[in-house]
């Protein structure tokens, strides 16, 4: 098992690199740079071109990812150009926002996907079924930030029980911080849910026909054990799958969230990157979210063993 | 000389209709499906046809009837440029179906042709493009977009090319799997042993039986691609104006919500219904394939 | 080897099938697929219930636990009756207590049979568990002993094993010991031995066979007749979902009163000499939505006569034995001899 | 056709191991050998049946014959030409000669195919044959078989199990081949299905003298098909001769413990074969 | 079970109604274009009586603060986050006058050559440094030195002399005006020493203002509380303020209605559903004006026909007042009427370029243009310049002159029309300067940044000289009274759109609020009531 996940983390590395890489090369395509933003809207020609030399900008784009590259190796992300403070500090800062909202998004897309999928696979067909499919396609049609502000209006503003904009990092105050979780995780978690809840129900509705599961019904064990134990863990593999593409998904979908409610995390930080081309930022951006994926589906990949013993004995 | 001729029971009358007759006669027995394509051709049709079913031209502006509820001379209203929403909206149909068509071609375009090689030979090609695709999954699609955009301008083709490369590493994965089970049925070492090239081997047997998983798959990414589609044009990478889709008039009514809250209905509904048509018809065409693929 | 003296049934029946009806629903609408069958389990004796595929044979085992898969197949009518309870009509509850407890069955593919995410002693300790309240420590203990009595080697070691990590045969004695944990009156056992090899075959079936001695009543369906004639004690013949023959193994295979039986028994190639050509029963079971009025074997039968046409029922010959062939009386079907 | 009595297969040394584990470099640390030095010839017009239980290696050994699997060591030749020399493509003109029948009826067909498309494939791959011409001889191959024309354009999931097999043959015989190795071909099929199989396979050895390499676990099909018998057991070839000898006289211990096992319907034969066991019985190995 | 498709449109209508009516009081009765000044917005709200010395005020801002350093800062909006940290020398009071800040009194040498500052007594800085000549001297020689975004504001000071503990003298080469107006913004804004030699001025900066700065969350928020021993304790009137960003305008309106923001910044198109949610509304003018912008070395427009035939295909009055709901004063004055630059006699100037699609037509005819041309405009993605630029395209559109609209970031921009002067032309929102002279060098001059074609009428740079020389406001007046006539001689390269209306929205009980005419935000004595 050790040996399986050293490998796994060893393959990372090359991976880090070529998306590092890959990040880079895309960046450098778009036109326009940093030193226009740095130089100010006043600056004269002059002037940007000077800031161009100052940031070697001017430099081939080998050269400028060398640098960079140089910089990651020794642990140093080098510093934002605009914001003239270091990238792994500012990200440090929003990454409790993003994660915490990923996570509470993935948490709401697994508790209400998978009972939601299991409900529908058990009994394939029945109304229930129906029910859950209609609901899933609607989750997955309703766009994010519609969501998001009718779940404002209605609970924030007209009810008033949760904040309607704001984040309280959970080491400050962790009843606040949850509060206000719930509604951006509802609007980030919602298109998760449905899309887990699909994918249960499809793979539970396979594990209901096999021959197992037969066995333990024939064995006259209680519905509850032959559900809860025999039917949910064959499906595990299936349905863990699924909920680590939601990491994919959700990081996206935060951009729109972080927006409607004013949070500052990476979506933001992102977009605002991308934009002003500051290229150190974008990449410490697009790194700790590569390094993210990479350990989810490193964990993901470590819990098949546990549901299906037959790749842990390997 | 042959053997004693068994007593048959008498198959169905007459030779079975080819796949795809079998296929549609199957699709358009489950109302769920069959109501989707109609929304869909119907949807083809106002988009041809937009020139002639507009009542006005979709992109006059009068900035004194602005924002006009529905009714009087605009039955849906006017936007905040108090251009006809109505016309707007049936203009707005040709993008909304080009661009998720031209995402999800794009990404089967690169997902198919990888998945299959690297379900049917696996080991190290297999390896190489499943980390590529991680990798690929990981590039936040925006930065993908932007680049892709700059490089050679902004329009609707282009955004969507980018989507598309972000949706290849899902339908790689699907076809990967499929590959990799078809792989071990027996009657491909059947056909290996006749004496088939690899290359027809994947062609003839191996893509029909991937086709299921992948049809369903395709259709999935059509809803995201409209809604992709949409938030790329708010952030200037999409649709240019005065064009617009049915993501840029939601969006565009959305930030009038206090102003004219139904303004962002019509496209909202609009998008709503095109999802479903898009997952009923998937749903659909995967269970009218029939039993002769089930069984693979 | 059954002990031939032993024909008449002294104590009373185990479980007994009377009049029993299955439907499903199918692309030309809802047909029946097992009509008319009558069964009786004997504490001690192995019943063999024989027929090919498609017979109803399988359908029927399944029947008794309702294992069915509900929507497409239903029990249309009849009674399943172990001592004075009809299964058929038990509420559900009650029937869950009995599956395991009273009547059990196994299954023909062990591979597929056994959870592949617990350890074998984990799957029998949680049916010990279930029906007989045992904590966690005693359950493991029940569950190496029951090992050690399906005759598994090293039932200490064995205990925590995966499925994955045993062989098909070794699967097999596993979902045996599941079944018999809690000492059941009856269990059905459907082809155990079908998908494994000629030698471990032999093995489970003396399984089954030192089980009966402690008073459980087996059902052994299959379609291999040398496994009926060799293993079982009574014989029940279905074809086309309806029983055309019963009675004692020796008796039927020495002169069986219906052609079908006569005809399988001659289909099956013996490793004693080589024929010139293998007698065949030509033409197919007929399917469930195109089943003729009278007797159902009428197209493929040699013997066939206009009186075939009408309907037939099965009728009690005497000494254990009926058949459901409007020529049984003036036919003499040639068996495999004594 | 070759003519008869000629050796139109032959087997030498053939060995085979599969890597069982492999250590975190991904090196192979321990390995299974499923097939170890096996040798055999089939003559044409003559039937060799492969004996053995799961796990014995026959169907790996017949996937080494056809070249489905790349042997470790040994050679196998098909009519003169050394098959396990050939380069890729010649392999693939060469593979008319020697043609496959699988068990599973309901795997060996591809679903998405007509009857018409599975059976004519090796006429298009091999003579390039298309349209009705593929058609009519589509149609004659179909009738060898006891199917008819009605049945060119049904899928698969039309037929039942022994049809389905019946199509496989077809299929098989289109090339034209010499030797057609069976894989178990009817151990899927019910009783009376098997034997009007058996006796199609038989009919065709007798009119087109195919050579048949049957492999099989049922002891009591390989004696109404087979002229000679090969008897594996973990691997390696046990005993092997014409097939009377074989039945009558076993000389090997497992050949004679696999023949006890087998259920016989008849209790005289039952008794006949007991007393085989009785002269040299073997421990009870538990499968 | 309902047909799947009725059931799933119920709910998306359902779901869509609540959005309608939660949105503050029923659907329906949106409304065109109405009357040009908007009724129930105010232009200031005077001190009330009760205020709550230690209530807290919070404000919701569009963009964050790039640094917290007034010299490294790249945002040309970084001083709203910096009034309340930093005093300036002198600061520019709600009616365009400037006033005495650190600076208690100046006076300019008669040749214009220099200027000298007298020092309020007894100020420190935030880290207990005494403010005096030396720290103003350090500060402004850091804010001219090459590092300094705001070098080119502090141009024409060649030197800077303490000429006594509390007296600072600045020898300049012209413009004494000019520079005052300047010291007014962030090159004014003096840094303590000590901390300058600390460092780390970007997060934690140390200045002589009301507030120090308490917490800042990058991107987020920045609290301030009262500092102790600021000199002037009259302002003091909160005892906490927290700015946040909020680039979403809806989330913006949604704080406010939330009660989680005192006051924010709307766009126009949102002051009437503020009002109707019960909100307060500030609005007045600001220097902030839409403008069409052209490359004038490029081809079409080199031709003054061209650029005139364009000038009157725009219909100003309804942009301003139809699509922005009366929030953009349609005018060609390239300063707000607030401004002492403004000339009340042209006015709006609309009869010297009125809205003429015929004459339009006739002109591009002229100018060899009769079936009009194409060309690519870039302008950028916030939604308000967005939908004012679609409103030129369509208006062009009428003439036969093709626009397409090319949606690009800030900086795309910057590189595309000022740097490689690849496009054509650019729709722009012209962001404020404290000093008229600002749109001169910034925008018309040759040299300006935002003229990539290099052409201005010798004229007006003749008279720019002039304008930036006197001191007086009264003196300056006359001189850009008489740029402006030239300008609509010449037709210039940037048009002026509308002027824009600062509109911010407010809960009850905030008070001691007015529109700043530089365009910034100065919430120099705000005040908030209990329960506010």
């Amino acid at each position: 098992m050790a040996g399986y996940a050293v490998r796994r983390l060893l393959t990372a590395v090359p991976l880090l690199a070529l998306i590092g890489f890959g990040a880079f090369m895309l960046t450098f395509m778009i036109p326009g740079d940093v030193a226009a933003t740095i130089a100010g809207e006043s600056a004269t020609p002059q002037r940007i071109e000077e800031v161009r030399r100052q940031l070697g900008l001017d430099d081939s784009a080998l050269t400028q990812f060398g640098r960079w590259a140089g910089g990651v190796l020794q642990g140093d992300l080098g510093t934002s150009m605009i914001h003239r403070i270091a990238v792994t500090q500012m990200i440090g800062e929003r990454l409790g926002v993003t994660v915490s909202l990923v996570a509470f998004g993935l948490l709401i897309a697994v508790l209400v996907g998978v009972p939601a999928g299991l409900v529908a696979g058990l009994r394939p067909g029945r109304w229930t079924d129906r029910l859950v499919t209609v609901l899933t396609t609607l989750g997955l049609a309703v766009p994010a930030f519609w969501l998001a502000t009718i779940l404002i209006i209605v609970f924030a503003i007209n009810l008033g029980m949760l904040p309607a904009t704001g984040f309280v990092p959970i080491t400050e105050n962790p009843l606040r911080w949850l509060e206000s979780m719930i509604l951006p995780g509802l609007a980030i978690g919602a298109a998760s849910a449905a899309d887990v809840a699909r994918q249960s129900r499809s793979a539970v509705a396979e594990t209901v026909g096999r021959d197992h599961v037969r066995t333990s019904r024939a064995m006259g064990l209680r519905p509850r054990s032959v559900v809860g134990r025999h039917v949910l863990k064959n499906s595990g593999i299936p349905i863990v799958t699924v909920a680590s593409l939601q990491v994919e998904r959700l990081l996206g979908a935060a951009v729109v969230v972080e927006l409607m409610f004013a949070m500052p995390g990476l979506g933001q930080l992102t977009v605002s990157a991308v934009r002003a081309r500051d290229i150190p930022t974008i990449q410490g951006v697009v790194l700790t979210i590569a390094v993210v994926v990479i350990l989810v589906n490193l964990l993901v990949d470590l819990s098949y063993a546990w549901f299906n013993p037959r790749l842990r004995k390997r | 000389m042959t053997t004693a001729t068994a007593a048959e029971p008498e198959l169905v009358s007459g030779p079975t209709a080819g796949p795809f007759r079998r296929f549609t006669r199957r699709l358009v027995r489950q109302p769920l499906a069959f109501g989707s394509l109609l929304v869909i051709v119907l949807l083809v049709i106002t988009a041809l046809a937009a020139p002639l079913l507009a009542p006005m031209d979709p992109n006059a502006t009068d900035l004194v009837a602005r924002n006009q509820p529905p009714g009087g001379g605009h039955l849906l209203g006017t936007d905040d440029l108090g251009r006809d929403l109505l016309s707007r909206l049936i203009y707005g149909t040709r993008i909304t179906l080009m661009a998720p068509l031209i995402a999800v071609g794009v990404g089967a375009l690169i997902g198919v042709p990888a998945g299959l090689i690297a379900g049917f030979w696996g080991r190290t090609p297999d390896w190489l493009l499943s980390r590529l695709a991680d990798a690929m999954l990981s590039l936040p699609s925006l930065v993908l977009a932007m680049a892709i955009v700059a490089a050679r301008g902004p329009s609707t083709v282009n955004a969507m090319t980018a989507v598309g490369l972000a949706f290849s590493p899902r339908i790689f994965r699907v076809v990967r799997g499929a590959t990799m089970s078809v792989r071990h049925e027996v009657f491909i070492d059947a056909s290996r042993a006749i004496g088939c090239t690899t290359k027809r081997l994947i062609a003839v047997h191996v893509l029909p039986n991937v086709a299921a998983p992948l049809i369903v798959q395709a259709t999935v990414l059509l809803g995201f691609g409209v809604l992709a589609e949409a938030g790329l044009s708010f952030l200037g990478v999409g649709v240019q104006p005065p064009e617009a889709s049915w993501g840029v008039l939601l969006r565009r009514g959305f930030d009038n919500l206090y102003m004219a809250p139904f303004q962002s209905i019509p496209s909202g509904l609009a998008i709503t219904v095109l999802i479903l048509a898009f997952q009923f018809l998937g749903d659909g065409m995967r269970d009218s394939l029939g039993k002769e693929l089930r069984r693979a | 080897m059954p002990d031939p003296a032993n024909t008449e049934p002294s104590n009373a029946p185990a479980l007994t099938i009377e009049g029993l009806r299955i439907s499903a629903a199918t692309e030309h609408g809802r047909v029946d697929v097992v009509d008319d069958v009558h069964l009786t389990l004997r504490p001690g004796r192995i019943t063999g219930l024989a027929g090919e595929s498609g017979s109803g044979k399988t359908v029927t085992g399944l029947a008794v636990l309702r294992l069915l898969a509900e929507p497409t197949l239903r029990v249309e009518s009849g009674r399943i009756l172990l001592g004075d309870l009809d299964l058929a009509r038990l509420p559900r509850g009650e029937l869950r207590a009995l599956r395991g407890r009273r009547v059990s069955m196994v299954f023909q593919e062990p591979m597929t049979s056994l959870d592949p995410a617990f350890t074998v002693g984990t799957l029998i300790g949680e049916v010990l568990r279930r029906h007989l309240g045992m904590d966690r420590r005693a359950a493991r203990e029940r569950a190496v002993e029951l090992l050690d009595r399906v005759g598994i080697p090293e039932p200490e070691k064995r205990v925590d094993s995966f499925p994955f990590q045993l062989s098909g045969g070794m699967q097999q004695r596993v979902l045996i010991a599941m079944a018999v944990a809690c000492g059941p009156d009856v269990l059905i056992a459907d082809e155990p031995t079908t998908a494994l090899d000629v030698t471990v075959q032999a093995q489970i079936l003396r399984l089954l066979r030192s089980l009966t001695d402690d008073g459980m009543a087996v059902l052994l369906v299959t379609h291999d007749l040398g496994v009926l004639a060799e293993h079982c004690d009574d014989l029940v013949v279905m074809y086309a979902g309806q029983v055309v023959e019963t009675g004692p193994v020796d008796d039927v295979l020495a002169a069986p009163a219906h052609p079908y039986t006569a005809g399988l028994l001659a289909a099956v190639p013996s490793t004693a000499r080589r024929v010139e050509r293998l007698a065949t029963i030509p033409g197919t079971v007929p399917p469930p939505h195109l089943l003729p009025a009278g007797c159902r074997f009428v197209a493929r039968c040699p013997h066939a006569a206009p009186v075939c046409e009408e309907p037939v029922t099965l009728e009690d010959a005497g000494g254990g034995r009926s058949r459901r062939c409007a020529r049984a009386a003036e036919l003499d079907l040639e068996g495999v001899g004594r | 056709m070759s003519t008869a009595r000629e050796v139109v297969l032959r087997a030498t040394g053939l060995t085979k191991r599969f890597t069982t584990r492999r250590n975190v470099l991904g090196r192979a640390v321990e390995r299974l050998t499923a097939v170890e030095d096996v040798s055999f010839e089939l003559r044409a017009g003559k039937t060799l049946a492969l004996v053995g239980e799961s796990g014995s290696g026959k169907s790996t050994t017949a996937r080494l014959v056809t070249a489905l699997e790349k042997p470790d060591a040994g050679t196998v030749e098909v009519c003169g030409t050394e098959w396990t020399a050939l380069g890729r493509s010649a392999l693939r003109r060469e593979r008319r000669r020697m043609q496959m029948v699988f068990q599973d009826p309901y795997a060996s067909l591809d679903p998405t195919k007509m009857v018409v498309h599975t059976v004519g494939e090796p006429l298009l791959v091999h003579e390039g044959v298309r349209g009705q011409e593929r058609d009519r001889r589509v149609a004659d191959l179909l009738e060898r078989v006891g199917l008819s024309a009605r049945h060119l354009h049904r899928y698969p999931y039309e037929f039942s199990g022994g049809q389905r097999q019946r199509i496989a043959i077809a299929r098989a015989l289109a090339a034209g081949p010499d030797i057609i190795v069976a894989d178990e071909a009817v151990s899927a099929l019910d009783v009376s299905t098997q034997a009007q199989v058996l006796n199609l396979l038989l009919d065709l050895q007798r009119d087109s003298g195919l050579a048949f390499l049957f492999i099989s676990h049922d002891l009591g099909v390989v004696r109404q098909v087979a002229d000679h018998v090969a008897v594996m057991h973990r691997g390696r070839l046990v005993e092997s001769g014409p097939a009377d000898e074989i039945y009558e006289s076993p000389r090997e211990a497992y050949t004679k413990s696999l023949l006890a096992a087998v259920p016989e319907v008849s209790p005289s034969r039952r008794r006949e074969r007991a007393g085989l066991v009785t002269e040299s019985s073997t421990g009870e190995v538990v499968g | 079970m309902a047909h799947p498709i009725r059931s799933a449109l119920a709910i998306a209508v359902s779901a869509a109604l609540v959005a309608a009516c939660g949105g503050g009081g029923g659907g329906g009765g949106g409304g065109g274009g109405k009357g040009p000044k908007a009724d129930g917005t105010v232009k200031n709200v005077p001190l009330a009586s009760g205020f709550d010395k230690d209530g807290e005020f919070s404000w919701g801002y569009t963009i964050e603060a790039s640094s917290l350093d007034p010299h490294r800062g790249t945002s040309g909006f970084d001083q709203n986050w910096l009034f309340p940290v930093y005093d300036r020398l002198v600061y520019a009071a709600p009616d365009g006058i400037l006033k005495p800040m650190l600076a208690t009194s100046w006076e300019a040498a008669e040749d214009g050559g220099s200027v000298t500052l007298k020092l309020r007594e007894g100020v420190t800085f935030h880290d207990g440094t005494p403010m005096d000549a030396a720290a103003v001297k350090t500060s402004l020689d850091r804010a001219r030195d090459d590092e300094s975004v705001v070098k080119s504001d502090l141009a024409t000071i060649q030197d800077v002399t303490v000429a006594d503990d509390h007296t600072v003298r600045l020898a300049l080469s012209g413009g004494a005006g000019a520079i005052l107006g300047a010291l007014a913004d962030r090159a004014g804004m003096i840094i303590s020493p000590a901390a300058i030699k600390k460092g780390g001025l970007d997060t934690h900066p140390v200045g002589a203002g009301p507030y120090t700065m308490v917490d800042h969350k990058q991107g987020d928020r920045v609290d301030y509380g009262r500092y102790g021993r600021y000199w002037d304790p009259s302002v003091q009137r909160v005892a906490k303020m927290t700015f946040r960003v909020m680039s979403d305008d809806q989330t913006r309106l949604n704080a406010l209605q939330a009660g989680e923001l005192s006051m924010a910044l709307i766009r126009q198109n949102q002051v009437e559903p503020a009002q109707r949610m019960g909100l307060n509304v500030l609005a007045g003018e600001s220097p902030t004006f839409y403008a069409f912008t052209v490359n004038n070395a490029r081809k079409p427009f080199g031709d003054r026909k061209v650029r005139l035939a364009l000038n009157l295909a725009i219909d100003r009055k309804a942009i301003g007042e139809g699509l922005l709901d009366g929030f953009c004063t349609p005018q060609i004055q390239p300063w707000p009427s607030t401004s002492w630059a403004y000339d009340e006699k042209l006015g709006a100037g609309l009869d010297k370029w009125p809205h003429d699609p015929a004459r339009a037509k006739k002109l591009l005819a002229e100018a060899g243009y009769p079936k009009g041309f194409t060309f690519t405009a870039l302008t950028s993605q916030t939604t308000g310049i967005a939908a004012v630029a679609e409103a030129v395209q369509a208006q062009f559109a009428k003439v036969g002159v093709t626009m397409k609209i090319k949606l690009v970031d800030a900086s795309q921009k910057t590189r595309m029309f000022d740097v490689e002067k690849s496009a054509d032309a650019a729709l722009i929102s012209y962001s404020p300067t404290p000093d008229p002279q600002g749109v001169l060098d910034r925008q018309l001059l040759p040299g300006a940044a935002g003229n990539p074609g290099r052409k201005a009428s010798d004229e007006v740079v003749r008279l720019a000289g002039e304008a930036g020389d006197a001191l007086d406001p009264d003196d300056r007046a006359p001189v850009f009274h008489k740029i402006m006539a030239e300008l609509i001689d010449y037709v210039p390269h940037s048009v002026p759109i509308c002027m824009q209306q600062r509109t911010e929205a407010f809960r009850d009980g905030v008070s001691g609020l007015a529109v700043n005419p530089a365009g910034s935000r100065d919430f120099r004595g705000v005040a908030v009531t209990k329960g506010g």
